[in-house]
């Protein structure tokens, strides 16, 4: 059984002309201590539905459709309450920017001691105690001084790691990460992500991480989900779906990084630009931008081909799946 | 901290100086002192022999030096009016618009914060929508209006509440006060809500919408994504943040503040500084004007210091010392 | 020409002004209140200004519909026995005067010594900002207050009641140039950051194209805010300055006026003469600062933050 | 389709040579912020950000010189003395031989058409208020005065045309546009004149991943249609295996190595490269293989003594903590500022 299972999850905002729907039936799950990647472009949904799961959407956004389940629970049909105790408790949260992450006029103290005084029944002692050992599992020289500064006094790399800190306070068993080191600089990216992963690999933490970049996605996750204007289009191992992907869109999105093209040729593009979510094509909303589109994926949205753990939204790939 | 001490003196000493000058050239300019000495009897070679005497044929800043010693020891002449230091007859009056400001402040700062609290977190509930009409309408009320509204309502209308003066007051030290009496008290309360009149609805308009802001940032979303409970984020991580840019322009608002006294105090006839200024302008009484200059001048300096302070206090990135920030 | 015809017409500013009864209800309010001030001379049926059209036996007369009020006097009369109803149009059409004028000087003087500071910076700009910090601690009333205290002293009543209209342009207009200043500032700060501002300078063209063609249509949204927001303040400012008897004289009453002529009748019941030209003032400021809220909800601009 | 890893049999000669530049930002504090106690005695210290440390480097005709480095490494000031948008605090700039740095504003105009420039926000590059006609036209009249309307309309179709935007919406305004689209205006308008030098700053890195794709290529048929130079600044450095035809590492405003873009992802020289190359997110399997680097960045305020590199490299020694390295020639083309690299002590 799975550890969190979202199922057919649908997003919609209300707008000034009628409701935008940011996610359209998005369904996966994640097994205890798996790591899964969520790969898109800007507009792709992903964000969206990390934020889904813990029911916090920004305003006026709201699940229209769809179940979370959560250790046997709906995450959806809980009420304020109850979903503040899943919210940094068993699924914790890791932004993208370090910067904003971090209440400028708090210490890095009190907004650890709080969360560990919000969910688990420790005094101010025990708190700070826990805090310091964290901070020190996330490498933080000298943490019982850190503790006391404010976010402003630390650069960028060790703010994301007072963030991961706080993500582990309270030994949570899912970890979702919105672009954890897009802000970053590159070498500080790879320590920050080699860190976040051995820390979930040592203590059993799931991690769901979203990103755009495929190159961290290869290196970390053990599964992919691939999203398009809102939709899952593809989903595999991400060994399978690096090597051989098979949506058109996946597979040009892989094509499209300089690695995949000799030095000095020119790069495999994509034409086109993703559709607006106030603009989806009918059919497949991939088909303006598709070299292999065909009749029907102007008229008709594609239903999931699967073959074993593997899934592909794509009349073309079912094509020929029949033809085989 | 050092930077910060000069920096303030530094600017203390550059508004005297301007009031000063201003000051200076009002009593170099209004009205003649001799006339208010002499009368119009003495002829005029008598005068100008007066005159030379009494140094007011002197280069400009050899006067100016003189005025500027003499205020520094406290000496701004005597009103023409009252036949006492000027300095004195203001001073008396200082509690009086003391109290008034108190008053008018604690219920800006009970109201505002509560309420554009509400309307940040509530921007849809008819409530907000109510004090959002009516702020609105409230900013355009002048406040002399709202005062003489308030007299025609609840003194002349309902005779419920005092219209002028402070009532019976008791003294305690220098210090004439009105908080110490229900007389006292009830005299106070039409003057302090008219000069709230215009601040309040401001104010709720500021929180609420600084407040609004705040609660978009993304260290809100990841005090939500924490599991915090609601009162914890609204009033400490996102109230925090909100009150740096209020206290800013908390300290602006001083000045306004202290010029809506004398309207407020001109319908209520309160006897406080504000009234006095405009006696003392319309009786051209010009020490006391100077005089009034002077305290108003040391109240901005003051207020600005104590406003700055206290947003390093809540602002951990500002260092007073200007060092490493 | 079509162009910025097609840019206006498709602009969230006109799609939103329709959908808006709020904006469009004060639109329609302050232009009535405009035009029938300014056409008061054709349309008042009396001539405040002209002492042998009043009567003195006529002071003090109720609203017609009371009664003893007189047909002739829709809204009565005042202390000195002028018509309500006419004296309040001349008088609006003062207020707006002056209103609109102090802030075409104050936006003259802001824009410019925004742009000054915004665009070169330095000394230049820390000069004039730490000047509009002090003085926008003294606040524009105290300003105004102290200095026409001063020159109505000096001058004496007469010569200031022939000058008060200028003076009070002068005033309220100098005193308010910092809240011009540092919007102004502000936005071309944040204009000048951008890349297009580099990309112009890369062509080589000169700073004052750059600010006058660039950097300048690109700060005028916060502009248009601020202008609608001062207007209704300048009103409000004349207004408390007539009241405190610094501002327009009893013969040529703007609105401020007339409410303190008749502060002191309202013990003796006369509540018209400070009624009438309260309510015209308050719905004035009101619709003004009704259309500046829906022009900032609309454009949305970063106003000045410290 | 060209192999761009072929450079020097078209390259003729330096199009622009760089000597000893440095550019330092005084922090803007008054007065007052700049005293401090120091020993009980009250100093005077003027702070300034250290942006760019004396940086030599040569731009050579018909190259694509990349730029790289993390933020803060000074590499976009680098572009901006370039293109004369920052005054250098001292060293010389000189392109095809004539020193630029120091020319009033109206010598540098005829500069200003051989040199141009391409941003990296594409929501902040084009004025809100022009359309992309009024934009593409404007340095084209400045520079031609008595060009007629014709001939002006003739090269904006023309131009809108080789970037890929469709002509018959020159009316439109940048709103209209995507991202990826208003990066090709961006290109446009810095085509308009016929510019030889192109300085690139980030241009892609605002965009999502299949469009940076449509960008690059774009910014390379331009290169080859008409025999331009590049100067590319970026912090990615997957792009600049396969755009550069040099690379130029920068850290903390000085350069660290400068090698050909195939022997520096071969063999890069300075650890400071090396770990760069290594943090690359790869497609590829299993964990990622990068080189730890310890310490923190120094701030470019107070910048170490040495070699700025010795607090975060693990081959550093004594010589490296007191006394600064210069480029020096390597086999393989490359030059590299590094003690260790020089004394035999990195590999």
């Amino acid at each position: 059984m799975a550890l969190l299972e979202v199922k057919g999850l649908e997003v919609k905002f209300p707008m000034r002309h009628g409701e935008l729907t940011a996610l359209r039936d998005v369904s996966f799950s994640l097994d205890k201590g798996e790591r899964l990647g969520i790969v898109g472009e800007s507009g792709a949904g992903k964000s969206v539905a990390a934020f889904a799961i813990l029911n916090l959407i920004g305003r006026p956004g709201y699940i229209s459709n769809g179940e979370i389940i959560f250790e046997g629970s709906d995450l959806a049909k809980m009420n304020a309450r109850q979903i503040r105790s899943i919210r940094g408790n068993r699924i914790n949260m890791i932004f993208q920017d370090p910067m904003m992450t971090l209440n400028p006029v708090l210490t890095i103290g009190t907004q650890m001691i709080e969360c560990l005084q919000t969910h688990m029944n420790l005094n101010r002692e025990q708190a700070r105690e826990r805090s310091i050992e964290k901070l020190r599992q996330v490498q933080i020289p000298s943490p019982e001084d850190r503790i006391d500064q404010y976010p402003h006094e630390l650069s960028g790399g060790m703010r994301q790691r007072v963030v991961i800190a706080i993500a582990l306070l309270t030994d949570p068993s899912v970890i979702i990460a919105d672009e954890p080191t897009t802000a970053l600089d590159v070498t500080i990216q790879a320590e920050i992500m080699e860190l976040l992963l051995s820390l979930c690999e040592d203590n059993d933490v799931a991690l769901m991480l979203i990103t755009h970049d495929l190159g961290v996605v290869s290196q970390v996750t053990q599964r992919t989900i691939v999203m398009y204007a809102g939709r899952v289009v593809e989903e595999g191992p991400t060994r399978r779906i690096v090597e051989n992907a098979r949506h058109p869109y996946t597979h040009g999105l892989i094509d499209a990084l300089p690695e995949r093209t000799a030095p000095g040729m020119r790069l495999n593009q994509i034409p086109g630009v993703m559709p607006s979510l106030a603009a989806i094509p009918t059919g497949c909303s991939f088909n303006p931008r598709c070299e292999h589109v065909m009749d029907v994926c102007r008229s008709e949205q594609p239903g999931y081909v699967t073959d074993g753990e593997f899934r592909v939204a794509c009349h073309w790939v079912a094509g020929r799946e029949q033809q085989k | 901290m050092i930077a910060f001490l000069v920096r303030r003196f530094g600017q203390a000493l550059v508004v005297m100086f301007v009031i000063s000058l201003i000051s200076f050239s009002i009593q170099d300019n209004l009205g003649d002192p001799l006339r208010e000495m002499v009368g119009q009897s003495v002829s005029e070679a008598e005068r100008q022999a007066l005159r030379d005497e009494m140094g007011l044929n002197d280069p400009f800043l050899v006067q100016y030096w003189r005025f500027l010693k003499k205020a520094v020891r406290g000496d701004l002449g005597d009103s023409y009016f009252f036949k006492k230091p000027a300095l004195d007859v203001i001073l008396e009056k200082f509690p009086a618009t003391m109290e008034l400001v108190i008053g008018a402040t604690l219920i800006i700062l009970f109201l505002s914060i509560p309420i554009g609290v509400y309307c940040a977190i509530n921007p849809r509930s008819w409530f907000t929508k109510l004090m959002m009409g009516m702020s609105i309408v409230g900013i355009s009320i002048p406040v002399f209006l709202t005062a003489i509204m308030l007299i025609y309502l609840f003194s002349i209308g309902l005779g419920w509440l005092p219209s002028f003066g402070r009532g019976e007051t008791t003294m305690i030290g220098f210090w004439e006060t009105g908080f110490l009496t229900r007389d006292g008290l009830l005299h106070l309360i039409l003057p302090s809500i008219a000069l709230s009149s215009i601040m309040l609805p401001l104010f709720i308009r500021l929180i609420r919408s600084e407040m609004m802001e705040v609660l978009e940032q993304d260290y809100i979303r990841f005090a939500w994504a924490k599991g915090l409970s609601r009162t914890r984020i609204w009033f400490l991580h996102a109230l925090k943040n909100t009150l740096l840019p209020v206290i800013t322009v908390g300290g602006v608002q001083i000045g306004t503040m202290i010029a809506y006294t004398i309207l407020t105090e001109t319908v209520f006839q309160w006897p406080g500084m504000g009234f006095l200024f405009l006696e003392a302008v319309n009786r051209v009484d010009t020490p006391l004007i100077i005089a009034y200059l002077i305290v108003v001048g040391v109240i901005f300096v003051i207020t600005n210091t104590l406003v700055d302070l206290i947003y390093g206090l809540v602002n951990p990135t500002v260092r007073l010392a200007g060092g490493q920030a | 020409m079509t162009r910025y015809w097609r840019l206006f017409k498709d602009s969230t500013l006109l799609y939103s002004f329709g959908r808006d009864k709020v904006a469009m209800a004060s639109f329609s309010v302050l232009l009535l209140l405009v035009v029938l001030s300014f056409s008061s001379p054709l349309i008042a049926p009396f001539d405040p200004y002209d002492p042998a059209g009043i009567d003195i036996m006529d002071s003090d007369i109720p609203p017609s519909w009371q009664e003893e009020g007189d047909p002739r006097f829709t809204l009565g009369t005042d202390a000195q026995g002028r018509d309500m109803l006419s004296t309040m149009l001349y008088g609006t059409r003062i207020s707006i005067t002056i209103g609109l004028f102090a802030v075409l000087l104050q936006s003259v003087l802001g824009i410019l010594l925004g742009l000054a500071a915004g665009y070169f910076g330095g000394r230049i700009d820390s000069f004039l900002m730490r000047l509009a910090d002090i003085q926008l601690s003294f606040s524009t009333l105290m300003v105004a207050i102290v200095v026409l205290a001063v020159f109505q002293a000096s001058f004496g009543t007469e010569l200031y009641n022939d000058l008060a209209i200028f003076m009070l342009i002068l005033v309220i207009g100098i005193a308010e140039w910092p809240q011009y200043a540092r919007t102004v500032r502000a936005s071309v700060l944040a204009e000048k950051k951008k890349e297009y501002v580099d990309a112009v300078r890369v062509i080589g063209l000169g700073s004052r194209r750059i600010m006058l063609r660039h950097i300048l249509p690109n700060t005028l949204s916060p502009i248009l805010v601020i202008s609608t927001v001062q207007v209704a303040n300048a009103i409000m400012s004349e207004a408390a300055l007539s009241f405190l008897g610094l501002g327009m004289p009893v013969n040529k009453p703007s609105l401020g006026s007339l409410i303190n002529s008749g502060f002191e009748y309202i013990l003796s019941g006369s509540w018209w003469i400070t009624a009438f030209p309260a309510i015209v003032l308050v719905i004035l400021v009101l619709v003004i600062n009704l259309l500046g809220d829906w022009l900032r909800d609309v454009l949305n601009p970063k106003l000045y933050k410290n | 389709m060209t192999d761009m890893s072929e450079p020097y049999s078209q390259a003729t000669g330096e199009l622009l040579k760089i000597r000893g530049l440095s550019k330092a930002f005084p922090l803007t504090k008054g007065f007052l912020e700049q005293l401090h106690f120091e020993g009980g005695r009250l100093v005077r210290r003027r702070e300034s950000v250290k942006a760019i440390n004396g940086v030599d480097l040569d731009v050579k005709r018909g190259e694509a010189l990349c730029v790289v480095g993390e933020s803060g490494c000074g590499k976009s000031t680098v572009a901006r003395v370039v293109m004369g948008l920052l005054e250098p605090t001292a060293g010389s700039i000189q392109y095809d031989g004539e020193r630029i740095d120091n020319l009033p504003p109206e010598r540098l105009l005829p500069y200003r058409r051989k040199m141009q420039m391409i941003f990296q926000n594409p929501y902040a590059s084009l004025n809100p208020r022009l359309t992309v006609k009024q934009t593409l036209e404007e340095p084209m009249r400045f520079h031609n005065p008595g060009i007629g309307n014709g001939e002006l309309k003739d090269k904006v179709r023309d131009v809108m045309d080789s970037v890929g935007v469709d002509p018959s919406w020159r009316d439109r305004f940048p709103h209209e546009f995507s991202g990826g689209q208003r990066q090709r205006i961006s290109i446009a308008r810095a085509l308009m004149v016929d510019p030889e030098f192109i300085v690139a700053d980030e241009p892609i890195s605002a965009l999502d991943v299949s469009i940076q794709a449509q960008v690059l290529n774009l910014m390379m048929d331009a290169m080859e249609q008409r025999a331009l130079t590049y100067m590319f600044i970026t912090h990615d450095l997957s792009v600049v295996e396969h755009f550069g035809t040099r690379v130029a590492v920068m850290y903390l405003g000085s350069l660290c190595e400068l090698a050909p873009t195939r022997t520096l992802f071969e063999t890069p020289r300075h650890p400071y490269t090396k770990a760069l190359i290594s943090a690359i997110p790869k497609l590829t399997q299993g964990r990622p293989g990068h080189i730890k680097l310890i310490g923190e960045v120094p701030t470019p305020i107070n910048l170490p003594a040495g070699c700025f590199f010795h607090n975060r490299c693990v081959y550093a020694d004594d010589r490296c903590k007191v006394e600064k390295p210069v480029l020096h020639t390597v086999d393989g083309g490359c030059r590299v500022a590094c003690h260790g690299v020089q004394e035999g002590r990195v590999d």
